[in-house]
């Protein structure tokens, strides 16, 4: 299974490493998004990765599949890869997908006074959807909501029945909102869920956990490689203590970033996975604020310019961090389960992750 | 760039069974009153439990059986290791034989000493002190003043060692010395010696009492102690190879983590009883932390399980663990007014007062925060 | 005035290079106290700093006064000195002293559940004193309550008359409770406060954080002559950036601390007396802890011994700034009256203080 | 040890005065909506703005009436610029001349550069630009490559100038350059020269947008620029002591506690909405913070005024009042869930975003913290 993962990501390396540059960044600022880029995506079969071999996809487990996650993130990828690849496998027994769809989540911070009532053989859903990660392209938007019995309903809509007002994230993604507007919906696009597998908003954390874990790993890279390329009082500015120092405090933020996004992609599957990935989203946003601090800090004038890749990496961790639930957000709900827990029955609950 | 890797570890099975002894046993420890949890850390220095863990199988777990151990893994033995940790356990008077001392020995060891020495650990019945820092030679490991002269049989060891823990009420010490003049190579020409605290002449222990005035650490003169030969460890000269493989196993275990875990523990009761928004959150906070920590640490003791050198994690390991444990402290006193005490018998208190007073030494201890950053900068190609 | 301000602190702080050593230190720990450097202390003069020249006093400014509490932080000096000053100065209108007196301080942290109740001409005092500093060695106890007419009377307590309980500070010091036991006062013992002046807790705040603005004073002082003397890897580890940039950013924190205090010393005779005092408690005790940090962490194992009077400056530190207030306190008081203010509201308020 | 000191100031009456005068003027501004508070900085350029401040008289204040200053103090001056920095007043324009060039040649310059350019920059007319950093030179500014060579009645000027922030608006720019070759002594043989942006040949401007892909910053070319006698500042050769003490004044002033403030006061109002017990703690804490950083501050301009050189208690300013304006937007995101956007029309979304984007820059301009730290490092006397 590994060898499987490795070919893909290997090759899905190479392909990042081939299309990401300063022209495919600056074709996603101010909101755009290119068609190209995301064909030869599609075409690799990354977007349909997380489906079964029957459904034409690559039937990898879902923890080994999501590092694609975390690769799309080290090369700040400017394409709804991530929400896609999962989006595929959880919409996978109503929709039939070419694989060249846009899937994007809005999680519950997406989602304004929204509600869902039965309309004969459908329903209609009410509300406001706000700053949708690359709404404005996407094909369809997956929620949760609950309907009026409680239980949570999974829902697919059709992102071009939606009127879309534009906005854009600190690294010019689109982010946009649309009213819902009472829109009718089949009752095929409305389904119960997965009772113990992750919510939409767990797997968006998730995702942009591993995100995260990516473009810091990366942002590391080049702090380290300016360091001892660029020379300040005759010799290169690596051999500082005072710049030493502080990558290597900033490389234990990004390994801990790393070690909790890929324990959470481990337990997507487990009893409480939303634990596992509360605490990622908690501990590898905390990381990325101060990864970017010091990325920025030992770049010094020239990592603030627009010409230095550093900011494609920075501004996407300043708002990925904020995406599907900040810190306190998540680190509300882990507190919650712990309190309830006692300090007593912490450590049995802590040791059986 | 050299990249840190932690790959996820699954624990075995054995390791879950491992979990339920240790349980079982520090439930009944407990249930007679042998100890008292948020009074203690891993240092507290207690020879009866020492002796009762050794009974229990607790102690050289990994070894193998002719020496006294269980030929569990390494695994397994972090599980027990956090068990006791958690429990808030006194493992003080084994632990630095258990952590690396028999395992040095094991590794690089004569036959003799390791059919001498190893059951008696492995029974929680002999103790090691650790002696590496002098005066003069802090976090500048390799500039070592003790000097190893050859004698009949054997070699003489003067110079003094301090910041040796428990080397008032330990059976042994392993001793860094030079034992060849001091070269280009700074590194060359050191050795380690096994010392026997209790029987050797020319032992002078001086008790060093630390902020809170307890007596953990203290300075230790040599002056012509003998050693036998069957008592160095490893080829005389190479003591330098195997002082830093050692540090890998000091450096990233649960105890670089669960320093200051038993005031977590009374913090989250009492947050609980509020159950404030802010405080929710700076709990939660404090255990996102303590989450990938562990796993970060597991992850070590995967690679060593598999024999490899991660010598770079377990200082990455200890950095950001050792900062974990020392904010603790600092949250908790901003969370709940309740002024610390060292003995006023109110729990919060008690452990409020040991984790703030003992929080600077933890990033001192097994090698300074600069130092260890100084080996990641290293680590990740900075030149 | 500032002449005799700088002679008063010069001789004192002889006096206190004098005194102040290991051995007095250890006098004070296990809450003990030395009655003769009391009484040097007291002989001095320095009790009645504060008051008036005709009661005794140097008749000092009240800011000028109040260094000498910073200068006694600086020496870690174990006795009551700074509360008995400031004590001398509020009960002389109706206390005769002879300078030898100790009085301290109740701040409302110290007090449970107190009521004041008339009883004939006096009153009666119910409730528990608990953690009063050098309570079992004083001879009054001084503390605010509202009597029933809501309006706060300034109360003072012949400590003799009290049961204490001892306890000690984390630097040793006595921090010792009592019950107030039903305690009949005179009326005299009972006054009106002054509105606008600081309450006692405001009293103690000011003082702990002029205390802690001397001890860390002192601790960079150590931590630095520690680094030059210190020598590893062949050079004083002052040489290295590690270290510098350590001692730098301590540094800032310690003159921070030092700006703070200074400004709310000064305005104890001003409008609003308490904000300036809040902020200083707040800033100060933020600082100490980090200020006790790096100088551990500079000393080294060394720093961590019982043999170093490091302790002496750092254990006062960490048991002073959670003294009258911790920070969260005196942060909430802070946060309140600006956000009373508003955001509009708050540059006036602040450009005027 | 050497102590930093920051004696308390007392504000003169005239500081009030001038105060009244400010916030006359700035809310006069505001009925009028010619600028939006939070979205500005004090780098943001707005030239009308400068020439009515110039019309006030806000600029150029501690000058000497004959060139066009109102000979108040560095505290009136101290007062008027927390006032605009408090209002979210675009002084990009003209700030570089009034804090530090027109100073710089009041205090250095020839008669005739004094007589002809102050009055220009108290009016509100003429800015400015700096010319110290090069591309390879920047924290180590005595390395500057920028050669002046003799010529008929002045200097040639060679060489590359970046960072320059508003060099594509600005005047004139003040250069730094090798005037000698080097020598023993790197710090000799430097002169600051007058250069006139907008009339002198062989000058070449390139933008250089910044991660929020606004255009600030520039890198300026200078090939044969002629520069005049009399366009000298101080003695040939002397330029580095200048420039060093230049910095004291653009160290620790309120711009270096202030840059922030606008999102601070969105923060309070969002704050004061729900007025929770946790968020009214961390907006407290923020606040002892500011206030004592402008004690600080005032205390600085206090020491400047009567003629004293603080550089190290303005490297503390700097490196204490930076870390904090950095804290704000870290902040205020834990406590506002409101998703940052640089032009949404919502104030505390854009003040965040502006916030969030400018603030790595905080701690490099003016000196990155670890130059500061190093300054400070020398003052404590580690040696």
């Amino acid at each position: 299974m590994n060898d499987i993962r490795d070919m893909i990501l290997d090759s899905a390396g190479r392909l990042f490493s081939d299309r990401v540059n300063r022209e495919l960044w600056q074709a996603s600022e101010d909101g755009g998004f290119s068609d190209d880029a995301w064909h030869a995506v599609a075409e690799m079969g990354l977007t349909r990765m997380l489906l079964e071999e029957d459904e034409g996809g690559a039937g990898l487990d879902v923890a080994d599949g999501l590092s694609l996650a975390e690769l799309a993130g080290y090369h700040a990828l400017p394409l709804p890869l991530a929400e896609t690849f999962v989006g595929m496998r959880l919409v996978a027994d109503r929709i039939k997908v070419s694989g060249e769809e846009i899937i994007v989540l809005a999680g519950e911070h997406n989602i304004i006074d929204a509600r869902l009532e039965p309309a004969g053989e459908g329903w209609t859903l009410i509300g406001e959807l706000q700053r949708i990660a690359w709404g404005r392209h996407a094909h369809y938007v997956l929620l949760d909501l609950p309907a009026r019995d409680g239980d949570m309903r999974r829902v697919v809509v059709k992102a071009d029945r939606l009127q879309w007002r534009p906005d854009v994230s600190l690294a010019g993604e689109a982010r946009d909102s649309a009213s819902l507007d009472s829109l009718a919906l089949t009752a095929n696009a409305v389904t119960a869920t997965n009772k113990t597998g992750p919510s939409i908003t767990e797997w968006g954390a998730l995702l942009r956990s591993l995100q995260m874990a990516g473009a810091m790993r990366r942002a590391l890279e080049l702090a380290v490689e300016h360091a001892n390329e660029r020379k300040q009082f005759g010799r290169p500015i690596a051999k500082f203590q005072a710049i030493q120092q502080q990558l290597a405090a900033m490389a234990g933020q990004v390994a801990a970033a790393g070690a909790a996004a890929a324990a959470a992609a481990r337990a997507t599957e487990g009893e409480e996975p939303g634990f596992m990935i509360a605490v990622a989203k908690a501990r590898v946003g905390e990381a990325a604020g101060m990864a970017a601090a010091v990325a920025h800090q030992v770049h010094a004038a020239m990592g603030f310019t627009r010409e230095h890749t550093l900011h494609y990496y920075t501004r996407r961790l300043w708002s990925w961090r904020d995406e599907f639930g900040t810190e306190p957000y998540w680190q509300d709900r882990i507190g919650q389960r712990i309190c309830a827990t006692g300090g007593d029955g912490m450590w049995p609950f802590l040791s059986d992750l | 760039m050299n990249s840190f890797r932690f790959d996820p570890v699954e624990l075995p099975d054995s390791a879950l069974s491992f979990r339920h002894a240790a349980r079982s046993f520090l439930a009944d420890e407990l249930a007679h009153e042998r100890f008292t949890p948020h009074r203690n850390s891993w240092g507290t220095y207690d020879a009866d439990f020492s002796r009762r863990c050794g009974q229990h199988g607790f102690i050289g777990m990994h070894w193998p059986q002719r020496y006294g151990g269980h030929e569990a893994s390494a695994l397994d033995r972090f599980v027990v290791i956090e068990e006791m940790l958690a429990a808030g356990a006194p493992m003080g008077a084994h632990w630095v034989a258990d952590r690396q001392s028999g395992n040095n020995i094991l590794a690089n060891g004569s036959e003799a000493a390791r059919e001498k020495i190893l059951p008696q650990i492995a029974a929680g019945e002999c103790f090691f002190a650790i002696g590496m820092s002098e005066p003069n030679s802090g976090s500048d490991l390799a500039s070592v003043g003790m000097r190893a002269t050859r004698a009949d049989g054997g070699w003489v060891l003067n110079g003094t060692k301090i910041w040796t823990s428990n080397a008032h009420q330990a059976h042994y010490l392993i001793a860094l010395a030079r034992s060849e003049p001091l070269g280009e190579d700074r590194h060359a020409g050191l050795t380690q010696f096994i010392v026997n605290l209790r029987e050797s002449d020319g032992i002078t222990t001086r008790p060093i009492y630390n902020l809170y005035n307890s007596h953990d650490f203290n300075e230790v003169f040599f002056d012509d102690v003998f050693v036998a030969d069957d008592m160095l460890i490893g080829d005389e000269g190479r003591g330098w190879q195997m002082v830093t493989g050692e540090l890998a196993f000091e450096r990233s275990g649960p105890d670089r983590i669960l320093s200051t875990y038993q005031l977590l523990r009374q913090l989250v009761d009492a947050v609980a009883k509020k159950a404030e928004g802010r405080d929710l959150i700076a709990v939660g906070r404090l255990i996102s932390h303590l989450v990938t920590l562990r796993r970060m640490s597991l992850s070590v003791a995967g690679m060593l399980e598999r024999g490899e050198s991660p010598e770079l994690e377990a200082a990455a390991v200890k950095d950001v663990g050792t900062a974990f444990e020392q904010e603790i402290p600092e949250i908790a006193r901003l969370l709940v007014d309740v002024a610390p005490s060292l003995d006023n018998g109110n729990p919060y208190a008690e452990a409020l007062a040991k984790g703030m007073l003992s929080a600077p030494c933890f990033s001192i201890r097994g090698g300074t925060r600069e130092i260890l950053r100084g080996i990641i900068a290293k680590g990740l190609g900075l030149r």
